[in-house]
C-alpha cells in the first residue's frame, strides 16, 4: 500500500527550500505543466518520476529561472522569482539553486576549469584568476574522485566524464537546492554509484536535493520520498521505502505495467559476424566473438570500457589497428560504413540527439531515410509508399506519434529511439548494433524496446546490444559478454545472467 | 495499442504548427508582393505594361536560376558566395569557345561542364578537407573574378553573329527565354527539392549531417553534387547573360552572390540549414527583384536605392521571423 | 514643343564623383532649355548585366530619350540596339559603342575624346620631363582599366609621351581607382621603385591617391603625378603645385549639358548631323590653374 | 574507487592536443609568413626598405583594428559582412563633422559612438530578433555604402587643414600611428578574449549558447556589445583613413570586409564559432598584408593578384585543417 506523504508536503511550515504554487507552463500545443504545486525541504532527497515528456524538466526549469510559468509564482528559500531571462536565472543562482541539466551544457572547447565556473569566473580586479580556479576546480573535482587536469578542454572528455564534471559543477559554492535531472543516464553502474554516493554526502550536509531518474534502483538507493508526474500533473508524492515498485509505476503510466519475462533462449548454429582478435589502441587490445543468426548478444562494461569504440570499429566509422571481421564467413577487411550497411548491418548510436535523428524532419523521413529505393518509383518518392512504410514501423515498433510527418523532434526520447531503430527494420538490415537503445527513455518505453528487440530476433535477425543498465541485461539478451581492459573477459547465459555476477565481471580487478 | 492513445500521448499542436509557420512565411512573402504591386502600379509610370513585367520575369531570372541552387546549398547548411565571378567567368569562356568555333550547343554543354566542374572544387574542399564552403567558395570567388578579367584585359569578348545564341534572348510569345528557362528549372528544382532522395536527403544534411551519415546518407557526395549543381546553374545564368549581351563579360554579374543570397533568404530558408522551400525562394526572388525595378522607374537616386534595398532585406526577414513567431504564439493559445 | 515636361533617362557607369557632375550638368541643362524635366537616374555599377537590366526599365519607364554612358563598346550595344528599336533615341556621353553601331543605334555622343583625354596628358608630362631635362623618366601608371576608357586613355598618354621623350619608361601599372586602394597601391610602388620619377593617375582617385602616397612617403620633389579628372581637392593640390603638375579634365557638368541639349535636339527630331559632338577636353597645368577651377567651382561638382 | 582508474579512463591524447593543434596553426601560419618574407625579399625589389615594412604595417592596420573585432564576433558564432561601408561611411560621417566645425577632439569621440551605434543596430536585432547577423549586417553593408554616396555624390568630402587629423597620419619614430594604434588594439583585444569574463563569455556563447545562457551569461547583451565594439573599431578604422586620405570618402574600403573575414579565417578562427585566438589573426592579418604588398611589388597583373589571393586563402585554410588534423592523429598514434 502506499503511503501518502502528502500531509507533509501541505505542511505550510516554512522551512521550504524551495516551493512551485499553481504553476502551469503551456509550449505550443502541450500543457507541459498544468497547475502544479510542489515543495521541498532542506536536506531532504527528492525524486522526481514520470514518463518521457511527464513535464519534470520542464518543473525544473520553472525552479531554476530559466523559464517563466504562464501562471503560478515559483519561490525559492521564500522569496518568489521576478524577472525574466537571465536575471530570473541569475536570482534563482544567487538564492543556491544549482542544476545538472539533461542536455549537455558545458562548453566543448573551454577547460574544464573553465566549464565549473561558467559565466562566474573568480576575478582578481576584474582579471580572471585562472591559478585560483584552477584549484578550486581541482578540490571540487576530486570530492566526486575525479582526477583531470583542470586546463584539460572538455572536448576531449568522454560523455560521462562530461557528465561527472557538470556534477562537479554544481557543487561548488554554497548551494541550497542541487537539481540533477538524468544524471546517471550516460553512466554505467559504477560510475552512478559514485554520483550516488555524493548526493548522499550532499543531503547530509543539508542540501534539498532533487533527483530525476528512470532507474528504480537509484531511487531506492537514495531518495525517502518520491514525486510522481503525469501528463504535467503532479499525481502524488509517496514515501519511497513504503511503496512497491509496482506500484510507483502504476502512478506513473495510470494503468497497469506490462512486466517483461526473461529470454527463453534456444541453440542457434548459423555464425552471422566473427570478430577475431580486434585491437584499437588504446581501448581495444584483442577482442574475439562470434554472433549467430536471431541472437541477442549483450555487452557489458565500465564506462569507457570501448564497447562504443567496438561498435564503431565494426560498423568501419572507426578505424582498427589489426583483427579480422568476418561477415557470413568472410573476411570483410576494412569495413567501410556504407558497405556494411550494404551487407545488411543497422547502427543505432548512443547519442540520440547528437547522431541519431533529424528533429526537424518528420518520423517518416526520419524512418525511410535508411532505404530511399524502397519507397521510390522509378527514382521518384512516392508519399503513399512513404506513408506505407512509416505506418508499418509505427505500427510494429508501436511508436506514439500523431501523424506520419510529425517533426521527430517533438516526440518523446523512448518513441524517439523507436524510429531510430526502426529505420533498420525498414531498411531490411539482419544484423543491428544498438549502443544503448535504452537512455533516458522511461519504463514503459523500455519494456517495448526489449519487446521489440525479441522480436527482431524472432525473425532472425541478430542483435547487439550494449547498455550500461545491467539489470536490463538478462531480460533483453541470449548471452552477456563483458568487455574489460580491452577484451572479453566473461560469457553469462541466458537464463544464467546473474546481474550481481555480471557486475563484478565488469570491476574485476579494480 | 489503440489508435486512441496514439493520438493523445501526441503534442497534438506539432504538426499543424509546422504547416502553420511554413504557410505564414509564405503568406508574409505574398503579401509583401501584393502591396508592392500596388505601390509601383500606383506611383511608378510604365510599371504594370506588358514589357515592364516581362522585364521583371527576365531579371528574376538573372537572381532565379542561381537561387534555386542556393536554396538547396542553404538547407543543407552551406554557402555559396562565388555566384556572381562564376557567371561572368562562364560568359567569358563560353565567348572564347565559340571565337574558337566550337559548335554552339557543343559550347554550351562544354560551359555546363565547366561550370559544374568549378563549382565541385568547393564542392570537395568541403565535403572531403573540411574547408568550410564559405571559404571555399570565397577562394573561388575571387580567382574567377581574377581570371576573368586577367584573359579579357576587362574587355567584352565578343561573339559575332551566332543565331543560337541570338534566340535565347529572342521572346517567345513575348516571353523571353531566360524566364521560361527559370520557370522549368523552378519546376525541377521543386520537384527535387520534395519528391527524389536526393532532395529529402540535402534537408537531412542540413538538420543533422552526422545523423544523415550513419542513416546511410551519403553525405560527402551529395555535397560535391550539390556545388556541382550550382556551378552548373551558374553556368546557365552565365550563357544567358552571353545571349542578353551579345558577348563574354569578366565585370557583369557583379554582386549578384548577395542578391542571390539575400533573395533565399528573405525567401524564408535558414541559414542553419535543414529548413526552407522553393516556393519561398521563388517569392524572395519576386520581392527582390520588383523592389530594383520600381525603384529604378520611380527615378530614386541610385545611391538611395541601395539604402532602400539594405533596409527592405532586413525588414522582410524580421517580419518573417515574428509572423513565424506570432503564427507559433496563435497556435499556442 | 518648348515647354513640355521632359522624361529623360540617365545611367551613370559606376560612383565616381564626375557623374555627380554630369547629373548637375543635365539639370542645368534642361533650365537653359526653359523645360521642366523628370530624369529617371541610375548607376550601372560598372556591371553590363545590371545596364542592359536599366535599360529595358527605363524603355518600359516610357522616358523621351536615354542618356548613357555605356560600359563597354560592345557588351552595351544589345541594350541600347533594344532601346532604338523601341523608338527612344540614345544618347552617348564620355563613353560609346563601336562606329558602326553607334551609325545604327545612337542618336549622338558627346564626346570628350579618351584618347585626346590621354593624349593631352601624355603631351603636357613630355614638356614637363623636356624642361626638366629628363630623358629617360620611368613613371608608373595607377589605373582603372577595368572599364574600358581607362585603358584608351593610357593609350593616348602613352603616345603622346613616346612621340616626344622615347626613352621613358612605363615601369610598372597596377590598379588603384579608388583614393584609399590608390594611396596604399602608390606608397608600394614607391618601395619597389625608389627611383620613380611620375606617377599617371587614370582617373581621380588613382590621380589624388597617387599624390598623398607622394607626400606620405617623403618624395615631393621627387615624383610629380600626372593625372585625369579635377576635384576640389585635386585642384588644391595642383594649386600647391608641388606634386600635381598638370591635370587634365572633361567637366561632368559642361558633357552633361551638351549631352541633354543632344537629348531635346533628337526628341525633337533634329538630331546632329554628325553623331560625335565634341566637347573640350580641358588641361591644367599651372597653379593658376588650379585655383582658377576652384573659383569656378566653388560647390566642388566637376 | 581508485584515482588510477580515473586517470585510466581519460582520453589520454586529449589535453597534450589541443596544445599541439593551437601550436600547429599558429607555427604553420608563422612558417608562412617566413616563407613570404624569404620568397619576396629575394624576388620582390623594396621588399626589405624600411619604409616598405612600415607600409607593410600601416596597411595591415586597415585589416587588423577591424579584424580584431571580427574574431570576437565570429567565435562568438556571428558574422559582419558590413565592415567596408561603415569605415567609409564613418569617414564621411566625420569629414562633415569636421566641416561643420566640431572640435576635432569631439568629432572623433562622435564617430565613435555613431559606429557603435550603428554596429548595435545589427546586434541587436541579432540578440533580440533573432535575425540572423549575416542578414542584418547584410542590410547594414547596402544601406551604409548608400547613405555614404548619397550624401556625397560619391565625391571626396575634403576637411581642409586640421592638425590633429595629419597627426594621425605622421610616422612617430618612423612607424605610423596607425599601426601603433593597431598593435595596442591588438594587446587590448588579446587581454580581453583572454582573461577577462567578457572575453571567456564570447567563447562559451560561441561554443554552447544554450549553455552560456544557463549559466547566467548574459548572452544577448553580450551580442549586441560586440556589434557594438565592431563599430567602434570601423570608427576607429574610419578615423584613420580620413587622416590618410585628407578627405572622407563613400567609395573607400571596398571589400575590406572580405579582407577582414579572410584574414579571421587564416588565423585559424572557426566560422562555426567557439574557436579561435587573436594571436592566430594578428598572423593572418599579416599573411593577407603580405601577399598584398608583395604582389604589386612584384608587378604582377592586378587581375592575376586576385587569382593569387584566392588561391592562398584557400591553401592556407587547407593546410591549417590538415596540420591539425595531422597533429591530432600522430598525438593518438
Ligand atoms: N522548449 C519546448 N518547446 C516545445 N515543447 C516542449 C519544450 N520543452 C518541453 N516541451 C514539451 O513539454 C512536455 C514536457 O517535457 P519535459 O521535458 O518536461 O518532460 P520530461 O518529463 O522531462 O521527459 P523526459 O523524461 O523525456 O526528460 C513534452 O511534451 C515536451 O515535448
Ligand atoms: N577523446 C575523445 N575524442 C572524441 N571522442 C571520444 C573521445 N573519447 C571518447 N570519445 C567518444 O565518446 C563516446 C563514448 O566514450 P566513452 O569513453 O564514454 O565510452 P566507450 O569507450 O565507448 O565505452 P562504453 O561505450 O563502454 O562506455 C564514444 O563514441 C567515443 O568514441
Ligand atoms: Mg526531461
Ligand atoms: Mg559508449
Amino acid at each position: 500500500m502506499i503511503q501518502s506523504a502528502n500531509a507533509r508536503q501541505n505542511d505550510p511550515v516554512g522551512g521550504a527550500i524551495a516551493a512551485l504554487e499553481g504553476c502551469t507552463k503551456r509550449y505550443p500545443g502541450v500543457l507541459a505543466l498544468d497547475n502544479a504545486s510542489f515543495r521541498v525541504a532542506p536536506g531532504e532527497v527528492r525524486a522526481l518520476l514520470g514518463k518521457n515528456g511527464a513535464g519534470k524538466s520542464t518543473l525544473i526549469r520553472m525552479l531554476t529561472g530559466a523559464e517563466v510559468p504562464d501562471s503560478g509564482t515559483v519561490s525559492i528559500d521564500g522569496v518568489a522569482l521576478s524577472g525574466s531571462g537571465s536575471a530570473r536565472a541569475q536570482e534563482a543562482f544567487v538564492r543556491g539553486v544549482r542544476v545538472v541539466y539533461q542536455e549537455l551544457s558545458l562548453v566543448p572547447g573551454m577547460s574544464i576549469a573553465e566549464n565549473l565556473f561558467l559565466g562566474r569566473w573568480p576575478r582578481r580586479a576584474g582579471i580572471l584568476d585562472y591559478a585560483g580556479m584552477e584549484a578550486e576546480a581541482r578540490d571540487a573535482m576530486q570530492r566526486l574522485g575525479l582526477d583531470m587536469p583542470p586546463s584539460d578542454p572538455v572536448a576531449g572528455l568522454s560523455p560521462a566524464e562530461r557528465q561527472l564534471v557538470e556534477i562537479a559543477r554544481v557543487l561548488l559554492g554554497k548551494p541550497k537546492l542541487v537539481i540533477l535531472d538524468e544524471p546517471t543516464s550516460s553512466l554505467a553502474a559504477a560510475e552512478a554509484e559514485k554520483v550516488m554516493a555524493a548526493v548522499k554526502r550532499i543531503a547530509a550536509d543539508g542540501i534539498a536535493v532533487i533527483y530525476i531518474s528512470h532507474r528504480m534502483n537509484e531511487i531506492r538507493q537514495i531518495a525517502r520520498s518520491a514525486t510522481v508526474m503525469r501528463d504535467g500533473r503532479i499525481i502524488d508524492t509517496v514515501d519511497v521505502a513504503g511503496a512497491d515498485t509496482r506500484e510507483i509505476v502504476r502512478l506513473m503510466l495510470g494503468s497497469e505495467a506490462a512486466q517483461a519475462a526473461a529470454v527463453e533462449t534456444k541453440a542457434r548454429d548459423k555464425v552471422v559476424l566473427d570478430i577475431s582478435g580486434l585491437a584499437l589502441a588504446p581501448k581495444l587490445a584483442c577482442v574475439s566473438f562470434q554472433l549467430r543468426q536471431g541472437e541477442v548478444l549483450g555487452i557489458a562494461g565500465l564506462l569507457g570500457a570501448g564497447r562504443t569504440e567496438l561498435l564503431q570499429a565494426i560498423m568501419g566509422v572507426r578505424a582498427y589497428d589489426s583483427g579480422t571481421i568476418c561477415v557470413d564467413g568472410t573476411d570483410i577487411r576494412r569495413p567501410g560504413y556504407r558497405a556494411m550497411l550494404n551487407r545488411g548491418f543497422g547502427y543505432t548510436p548512443e547519442s540520440r540527439k547528437e547522431e541519431g535523428i533529424v528533429p526537424l524532419l518528420g518520423v517518416d523521413e526520419n524512418t525511410v531515410a535508411t532505404d530511399f529505393a524502397a519507397v521510390s518509383r522509378r527514382g521518384i518518392l512516392s508519399a503513399r509508399r512513404i506513408a506505407e512504410a512509416t505506418r508499418d514501423v509505427i505500427a510494429r515498433l508501436h511508436v506514439k506519434t500523431a501523424a506520419t510527418d510529425t517533426p521527430i523532434g517533438t516526440l518523446s526520447g523512448g518513441n524517439q529511439q523507436k524510429v531510430v531503430i526502426g529505420r533498420w527494420v525498414h531498411a531490411g538490415s539482419r544484423v543491428l548494433l544498438l549502443d544503448e537503445p535504452t537512455r533516458g527513455v522511461d519504463v514503459e518505453a523500455k519494456a517495448q524496446i526489449y519487446a521489440i528487440i525479441r522480436q527482431l530476433a524472432a525473425e532472425g535477425r541478430s542483435v547487439i546490444f550494449v547498455s550500461s543498465e545491467i539489470e536490463e541485461l538478462p531480460l533483453v539478451c541470449d548471452r552477456v559478454l563483458v568487455l574489460r581492459e580491452g577484451r572479453l573477459m566473461e560469457e553469462f547465459k541466458s537464463p544464467n545472467i546473474d546481474q550481481d555476477a555480471v557486475m563484478a565481471a565488469c570491476i574485476a580487478g579494480h | 495499442m489503440s489508435n486512441d492513445q496514439a493520438v493523445r500521448t501526441v503534442p497534438s499542436g506539432a504538426p499543424r504548427r509546422r504547416g502553420f509557420s511554413q504557410h505564414m512565411n509564405e503568406i508574409s512573402l505574398f503579401v509583401a508582393i501584393v502591396v508592392l504591386y500596388v505601390v509601383f502600379t500606383t506611383t511608378a509610370n510604365g510599371f504594370m505594361s506588358f514589357n515592364n513585367q516581362i522585364n521583371i520575369l527576365r531579371d528574376a531570372a538573372t537572381i532565379g536560376i542561381a537561387a534555386w541552387a542556393a536554396t538547396l546549398i542553404i538547407i543543407s547548411g552551406e554557402i555559396d558566395v562565388s555566384v556572381g565571378p562564376m557567371v561572368a567567368f562562364i560568359s567569358v569562356a563560353l565567348a572564347y569557345l565559340l571565337q574558337w568555333g566550337v559548335p554552339t550547343p557543343l559550347a554550351f554543354v562544354l560551359a555546363i561542364i565547366i561550370g559544374a566542374a568549378l563549382g565541385s572544387i568547393a564542392g570537395i574542399l568541403r565535403a572531403y578537407f573540411d574547408v568550410p564552403s564559405f571559404v571555399g567558395t570565397l577562394g573561388l570567388w575571387s580567382a574567377l573574378r581574377g581570371t576573368a578579367l586577367f584573359m579579357t584585359d576587362a574587355l567584352p569578348v565578343s561573339i559575332g553573329r551566332n543565331d543560337i545564341v541570338d534566340m535565347l534572348d529572342r521572346p517567345v510569345l513575348g516571353v523571353p527565354p531566360a524566364a521560361i528557362i527559370m520557370l522549368i528549372l523552378f519546376a525541377v528544382f521543386a520537384f527535387v527539392s520534395r519528391k527524389t532522395a536526393f532532395g529529402r536527403s540535402v534537408y537531412a544534411i542540413g538538420g543533422n549531417p552526422q545523423a544523415a551519415f550513419l542513416s546511410g546518407i551519403n553525405v560527402a557526395r551529395i555535397r560535391v553534387q550539390l556545388f556541382a549543381i550550382a556551378g552548373a546553374m551558374a553556368a546557365v545564368s552565365g550563357i544567358l547573360l552571353l545571349s542578353r549581351l551579345g558577348s563574354g563579360n569578366a565585370t557583369a554579374a557583379s554582386g549578384l552572390e548577395f542578391d542571390v543570397i539575400a533573395a533565399v533568404v528573405v525567401g524564408g530558408t535558414a541559414l542553419s540549414g535543414g529548413r526552407g522551400s522553393m516556393l519561398g525562394t521563388l517569392l524572395g526572388v519576386l520581392v527582390i527583384t520588383l523592389i530594383g525595378n520600381g525603384l529604378v522607374l520611380l527615378g530614386i537616386n541610385p545611391f538611395f536605392q541601395q539604402v532602400v534595398r539594405g533596409l527592405i532585406i532586413v525588414v522582410a526577414v524580421l517580419a518573417n521571423i515574428q509572423a513565424i513567431k506570432r503564427g507559433a504564439a496563435r497556435n499556442k493559445g | 514643343a518648348q515647354d513640355k515636361d521632359l522624361k529623360v533617362g540617365a545611367i551613370y557607369m559606376d560612383a565616381q564623383g564626375f557623374y555627380a557632375g554630369v547629373r548637375k550638368g543635365i539639370q542645368d541643362g534642361a533650365k537653359d532649355a526653359g523645360r521642366k524635366l523628370e530624369v529617371i537616374e541610375t548607376n550601372a555599377q560598372g556591371d553590363v548585366s545590371k545596364e542592359s537590366s536599366f535599360i529595358d526599365s527605363l524603355i518600359s519607364a516610357g522616358v523621351q530619350a536615354i542618356i548613357v554612358s555605356p560600359v563597354s563598346a560592345d557588351g552595351s550595344f544589345r541594350a541600347i540596339r533594344r532601346a532604338h528599336d523601341a523608338g527612344i533615341p540614345v544618347v552617348c556621353y564620355n563613353t560609346c559603342l563601336s562606329e558602326n553601331d553607334m551609325k545604327d543605334y545612337v542618336s549622338a555622343y558627346a564626346v570628350g575624346d579618351p584618347y585626346q583625354f590621354g593624349h593631352k596628358l601624355g603631351d603636357a608630362a613630355a614638356d614637363y620631363f623636356l624642361a626638366e631635362k629628363k630623358d629617360a623618366p620611368t613613371i608608373a601608371v595607377l589605373n582603372c582599366e577595368f572599364v574600358e576608357v581607362c585603358v584608351t586613355r593610357r593609350k593616348g598618354f602613352e603616345e603622346a609621351l613616346f612621340a616626344k621623350v622615347p626613352n621613358a619608361k612605363i615601369v610598372d601599372n597596377q590598379e588603384g581607382a579608388t583614393l584609399d586602394k590608390a594611396v596604399s597601391v602608390a606608397s608600394t610602388m614607391l618601395s619597389s621603385h625608389p627611383d620613380l620619377d611620375a606617377f599617371f593617375g587614370e582617373a581621380g582617385g588613382a590621380t589624388l591617391g597617387a599624390a598623398r602616397a607622394v607626400k606620405s612617403q617623403g618624395r615631393v620633389g621627387k615624383t610629380v603625378v600626372f593625372g585625369g579628372d579635377m576635384t576640389t581637392e585635386i585642384a588644391q593640390e595642383l594649386a600647391d603645385f608641388s606634386v600635381i603638375k598638370a591635370v587634365v579634365d572633361i567637366s561632368g557638368q559642361g558633357l552633361g549639358k551638351l549631352a541633354l541639349t543632344q537629348a531635346i535636339n533628337s526628341i525633337d527630331g533634329k538630331p546632329p548631323a554628325d553623331i560625335k559632338v565634341a566637347y573640350d577636353i580641358d588641361l591644367y597645368k599651372s597653379a593658376e590653374d588650379g585655383k582658377g577651377w576652384l573659383e569656378a567651382h566653388a560647390d566642388g561638382i566637376p
